[in-house]
């Protein structure tokens, strides 16, 4: 075993190992596909970033004068694909869980790191190929693919997005199959599973949610593509299918995968807040707990999606009770946070402005979100431009902020380095107000009958979408600066030491970065997570 | 300044506000009382000194159950409330104006049962109930009008059915609300409310063409369907009149109600639901006649049904043991 | 599940060469395979479990199609390659009790025998595709609504098709595996200590067979008892 | 949860067994097929899903050794069949559903 411990900068770190191409091509240690995913993530993200914009410079007016009607569907589809199947539902995962599970548990790697490489792989190659289906051939059906328009009616490329997304959704798979069994086999003698961080309960739901989703979807994409490619015709009104049997395949994943997005950003939530107050989290049992149910319940819930589509009404009924029970366990994670804060010892770092904004963007979305399962409701705003305000809200704000203020906590331990710290909370107030200027006017939009995916709208809109585009070109900003001196920091930050933040966990206890194997010696777990009276001795230290 | 909220010009439309209302003060309340107790204890127990570490405040089973009991509470409130709302979207009178809707890439063509036909533009009277069938030629597309608060999926294969009664006169916007292609934002069409006097001065101007039911009529001959479905005893088919609002009893013992979507059914796939008392005879004409065409014999079929008494027999839904109606002609 | 892993590490003694470094021991390592396989079988559950929705749902509104199109597959053909792929299922068992025996030559001797076998099954699987081409009863725009079934017979063969076709896709790359362990069986590799890919193709090989155990009746014997 | 190490079937069947589950297996797919043909009204497909079930069950257990298989792993596919059902059950809820609020109009 090497030698980790030989002090200084000359340390052997995992970022050191190696300089080579191959080394990091090659490579099968989690923490650097953990940075192949952050660059791969990164890059998919800046160009649905860039089709966001282009969709609200059209939107500026009213007239749809910018665009052709045609690359218009095709930019928000191209915008939809990449930032929810190549940037969302990876994201976190991908980034932050395969650098922190096997730190947080005490294990060396990933139980199959191989496989975790060939995951990368398959998420890039599929990536690259809806991306040349996207913007060399064009789709215009939107992310949700709906049939008969998909099937029969398209004259983009459905058939090659859907092979690109049936691999991501492979690779995908594979990040969840590796989890749990990391998760189940490899924790540290005494890592017991109620001494777990919740950040790896939080994974291992997602977990869950993608093995038992994915395979759903990745058989609906292949039933699109087969339909076009051999004029089958099981969505195919026509021969006799039906596509509402498509939109019932489709939301039994797309819905979970809604959790997908949103369960690892409230791991993170979880971790954060319990740092910066340097207080155990409040109701521990209850976050853990609550995670898993999320899980369970996210598949019983897809029909609400489906008010209107002529789904049965009993039907609607069942999933609309259903969608209100799984706001609770997210109640939940929101009440034992704020409680986290009483009495905690609050310090303002950027990391937890991130999860302060996280909490109370995903409250309200949440909450709008409950507007959306109220049966009598949800007809009128279904479709309408207060969807896309709540899922953004939940998606945006929610997930990426959560994901930023993650990068920004465990950026020390990933780069060795600090990231500067008047720039960063500069960016997160940025991204709160672009944020909210952006997507807030779109509930008032959708409630006055705004339909989504809309080129040209009535004039009498205008005010709320240029309210809309001004706040986008905010948000963008916001987005740019983390960028920027997340890059500046790889060179000139300072070097950040082992815990920078005094917060406990076993990934602060290795060095920053960490060496290859992760641990100089395999950890030993004595107590419960979040022990900062204990841990005291050790603050003082740091 | 734009307004916050459509103009209220439904029987919904004040429903759903309300329930709207509802929600947006739960969701005010709850996003404040986070909100402020975030910035309260972010202020109060901001942290003095560099090595300071929270006093630890144990756990409580007590809160926990309080906010789940709270929450669980306020959503079944908001499920009874939204569903009573959703029943009244979805279940027409019985005694409405009846309008034949059919969608297709990038128009709406809505006809009224005299014939008279319109273009992405529909006429209505205040204060009457108007209840839609609707059907596609292509893709799924979706009738939506803000002011009136509903919308639903015109979904090909099948026929899909909504209602409103407008409540003001005026001028609202017809929105495609689903996805359906290229010029899909051009999907979009008036719905003129009407006085009761402006609407007759409206009906009686222009010439109204044949109703849809006696071009329902002309098409049941040409396919040749009143061979088997005649009046006559000993045809092959049931006989059709006095079907529509019926309850039919099928061969598996099953009972249904004979309604639009029946006899949609029974004419593109017959074999799935088959009248007891007769042979799986007939074939499909699953292909063989358009939207409009089925449109037409539905409307036809209908006409052979006496008309109801307003509100009347027909909107029982079928109960477990049905009165025996014979099946046979 | 184990609680945790056990804190010797493994780089004392004679550590074997199979060990992964990032693994206690052999067990922990064929403890993880083991359920990773598993749950990859999960998600192959829910892969073909999304064809057997589609499947119940139109098979619930055109029994009528459904029956009489069953009826043109050819049972025979069907009924033969349910017992070639059960058998090859205990070659297939046969072979992992030989690897856990350490027994190269009877490992590969069943490999062999069970590739033999799903050989077979895609070898009637073809007859039975060219049948149907040539009875224009293939989905699609060359197909003919055979005589005296509704129009909606065509679904029920665009299913057959899906289904039994991703299902002979996973014999295919079963068969892929299959070589690759002979070829590994062969140099040597597998002991009474580490035996772990043959166990694993195994269950990936049955469980390919229990998916075609569930086809068969659902798309063969529909409806035989009313000729 | 560890097998026993020093198990003379290493915790696994032994051909012995195989076999018998091979011919159990034999047996059950010429039942079905005789079954196919009588005639038992709506339980043709039933009585054809429990054989195909019984026969998956018998694989799984023995073939694949889940009789002697950690606890999570029936677990692990205990969760594949309840996922499975929640897919295909609540979708045909739907369809089944459907057809109980008749929508009438004149």
């Amino acid at each position: 075993m090497t030698n980790a411990t030989a002090s200084g900068r000359e340390r052997v770190n995992y970022l050191n190992a190696g300089y080579g191409v191959r080394s990091w091509l090659l490579t099968t240690d989690h923490k650097r596909i953990a940075i192949l995913y952050l660059i791969g993530v990164t890059v998919f993200f800046a160009i649905g970033g860039l089709a966001a914009a282009l969709i609200r410079l059209e939107l500026l007016t009213p007239a749809g004068d910018v665009f052709q009607a045609e690359t218009y569907n095709k930019i928000f589809t191209t915008h939809g694909v990449m930032m929810i199947f190549f940037f969302m539902i990876r994201g976190i995962p991908a980034v932050l869980g395969n650098f922190l599970v096997p730190l947080m548990i005490g294990a060396k790697d990933l139980a199959f790191p191989r496989l975790n490489l060939l995951s990368w792989y398959l998420y890039i190659i599929g990536g690259l190929i809806a991306l040349w289906a996207v913007v060399h051939g064009g789709v215009d059906t939107g992310w949700t693919f709906y049939t008969p328009y998909s099937t029969v009616y398209s004259n983009g490329w459905v058939v090659v997005t859907a092979v690109g997304i049936f691999l991501a959704g492979f690779s995908s798979i594979l990040t969840g199959l590796n989890f749990l069994v990391t998760i189940h086999t490899m924790r540290a003698p005494g890592m017991t599973w109620m001494r777990m961080p919740l950040f790896c309960w939080g994974m291992y739901a997602t977990a869950i949610i993608q093995i038992l989703g994915t395979p759903v979807i990745a058989i609906t994409v292949l039933l699109v593509a087969a339909e076009r490619l051999f004029h089958l015709g099981i969505f195919d009104p026509a021969q006799g299918g039906d596509p509402v049997l498509f939109q019932h395949l489709f939301w039994f994943y797309s819905h979970p995968a809604v959790y997908i997005m949103i369960l690892p950003a409230m791991a993170v939530i979880s971790e954060l807040v319990t740092a910066f107050a340097r207080k155990p989290i409040f109701g521990y049992k209850f976050i853990a707990g609550s995670s898993v149910a999320i899980a369970v319940l996210s598949f019983l819930v897809w029909g609400h999606h489906m008010f209107v589509s002529g789904q049965s009404v009993y039907a609607g009924l069942i999933f609309s009770i259903l969608s209100f029970m799984v706001a609770i366990p997210s109640a939940i994670k929101v009440f034992n946070w704020t409680a986290t804060l009483y009495k905690g010892s609050i310090s303002y770092q950027t990391p937890l402005l991130y999860a302060i904004g996280f909490i109370g963007l995903f409250t309200f979305g949440g909450l709008t979100g409950l507007m959306l399962a109220t049966l009598g409701l949800g007809i009128h705003v279904h479709d309408t431009y207060f969807i896309v305000a709540h899922f953004h809200y939940i998606m945006v704000g929610g997930t990426i902020m959560a994901y930023l203020g993650g990068l920004h906590y465990w950026w020390p331990k990933i780069s060795g380095k600090m990231y500067p710290e008047y720039w960063s909370r500069v960016s997160a107030w940025v991204i709160f107000i672009g944020f909210n200027l952006t997507f807030f006017p779109q509930f008032i939009a959708g409630y006055l009958g705004m339909p989504r995916r809309y080129h040209a709208y009535p004039e009498e809109f205008q005010v709320l979408n240029v309210m809309s585009t001004s706040g986008a070109s905010i948000l963008g900003i916001g987005y740019l600066i983390p960028l920027v001196y997340f890059f500046w920091s790889m060179r000139y930050g300072k070097d950040a030491v082992d815990n920078p933040w005094g917060a406990t966990g076993l990934e602060w206890q290795t060095p920053s970065p960490p060496p290859t194997e992760n641990f100089p010696e395999t950890p030993v777990v004595t107590g419960k997570p979040y022990d900062y009276v204990t841990a005291r001795e050790e603050v003082a230290v740091g | 300044m734009t307004p916050l909220f459509p103009e209220q010009a439904s029987t919904f439309a004040h429903n759903v506000d309300a329930l709207y209302l509802f929600l947006i003060a739960v969701t005010a309340f709850f996003s404040l009382l986070i909100g402020a107790l975030v910035v309260v204890f972010a202020i109060k127990y901001r942290r003095k000194a560099t090595d300071e570490v929270a006093l630890e405040v144990h756990e409580s089973g007590l809160l926990e159950i309080v906010w789940t009991v709270i929450p669980f509470g306020l959503v079944l409130v908001m499920f009874f409330w939204g569903a009573k709302v959703f029943f009244q979207i979805t279940r027409p009178p019985a005694d409405s104006i009846e309008i034949y809707v059919t969608a297709k890439q990038w128009m709406w063509k809505l006809e009224h049962t005299d014939g008279r036909r319109e273009m992405n533009e529909l006429h209505v009277p205040v204060g009457q109930p108007v209840r839609l069938t609707m059907a596609s030629e292509d893709v799924i597309h979706s009738f939506f009008v803000p002011a009136f608060r509903f919308k639903r999926d015109v979904v090909p294969g099948r026929f899909s059915t909504a209602w409103f009664e407008a409540t003001k006169p005026g001028k609202y916007h017809l929105f495609c609300a689903e996805f359906c292609g290229t010029r899909h934002s051009n999907m979009i069409g008036w719905i003129y409310v009407m006085t009761p006097a402006d609407y007759q001065a409206w009906l009686s101007g222009g010439t109204s063409g044949e109703t849809l039911a006696s071009a329902g009529a002309k098409r049941f001959v040409e396919q040749a369907c009143n061979t088997c479905h005649g009046e006559q005893k000993g045809s092959r088919g049931p006989s059709l009149s006095g079907l529509y609002g019926r309850t039919v009893r099928m061969q598996s013992g099953q009972t249904l109600a004979a309604d639009e979507a029946y006899i949609r059914e029974s004419i593109v796939n017959p074999q799935a639901k088959l009248l007891e008392g007769y042979p799986p005879i007939m074939p499909t004409y699953q292909g063989l006649i358009s939207e409009e065409g089925l449109l037409q014999l539905t409307a036809y079929i209908k006409s052979l049904s006496p008309a109801p008494a307003s509100g009347g027999a027909l909107a029982a839904p079928p109960a477990p043991s049905p009165e025996r109606k014979s099946t046979k002609p | 599940m184990a609680e945790g892993s056990h804190a010797a590490a493994h780089d004392a003694h004679d550590a074997p060469r199979e060990l992964r470094h990032h693994f206690v021991d052999m067990e922990a390592q064929q403890e993880a395979s083991a359920l990773g396989m598993w749950i990859f079988l999960v998600t192959e559950v829910l892969f073909f479990g999304g064809m057997f929705t589609a499947y119940v749902i139109y098979r619930a509104s055109y029994t009528r199609a459904f029956e009489g199109a069953s009826n043109l597959l050819d049972l025979k053909l069907g009924a033969f390659n349910t017992a070639v792929l059960i058998l090859s299922s205990l070659t297939m068992a046969l072979a992992v009790w030989a690897g856990q025996q350490g027994k190269k030559n009877l490992i590969v001797l069943f490999l062999t025998a069970t590739i033999l076998l799903g050989g077979t099954f895609l070898g009637v699987k073809v007859i039975e595709y060219k049948q149907k081409f040539v009875h224009h009863e293939v989905p699609g725009p060359h197909f003919v609504v055979p005589e005296g079934l509704p129009r909606q017979s065509e679904m029920f063969f665009s299913l057959y098709f899906c289904m039994t076709g991703l299902h002979a896709l996973h014999m295919v790359i079963g068969i892929g595996l299959l070589l690759w362990l002979i070829a590994r069986a062969r140099r040597g590799d597998f002991t009474p200590r580490y035996n772990t890919p043959v166990d694993m193709v195994g269950l990936y090989w049955h469980f390919v067979d229990i998916v075609w155990i569930f086809l068969f009746p659902l798309l063969y014997l529909l409806g035989r008892h009313t000729l | 949860m560890r097998r026993n190490e020093s198990d003379d079937t290493h915790g696994h069947g032994s051909p012995g067994a195989y076999f018998a589950v091979f011919t159990a297996l034999m047996v059950l797919t010429a039942v079905t097929l005789w079954a196919a043909y009588q005639h038992l009204g709506i339980w043709n497909t039933p009585l054809a899903l429990a054989i195909a079930a019984a026969k998956a069950v018998m694989v799984a257990l023995i073939f694949m050794h889940l009789r002697s298989s950690p606890k999570l792993t029936a677990i692990v596919v205990a969760t594949s069949i309840v996922f499975l059902a929640f897919l295909i059950l609540i979708t045909l809820s739907d369809y089944l559903t459907r057809p109980w609020l008749p929508i009438y109009g004149r």
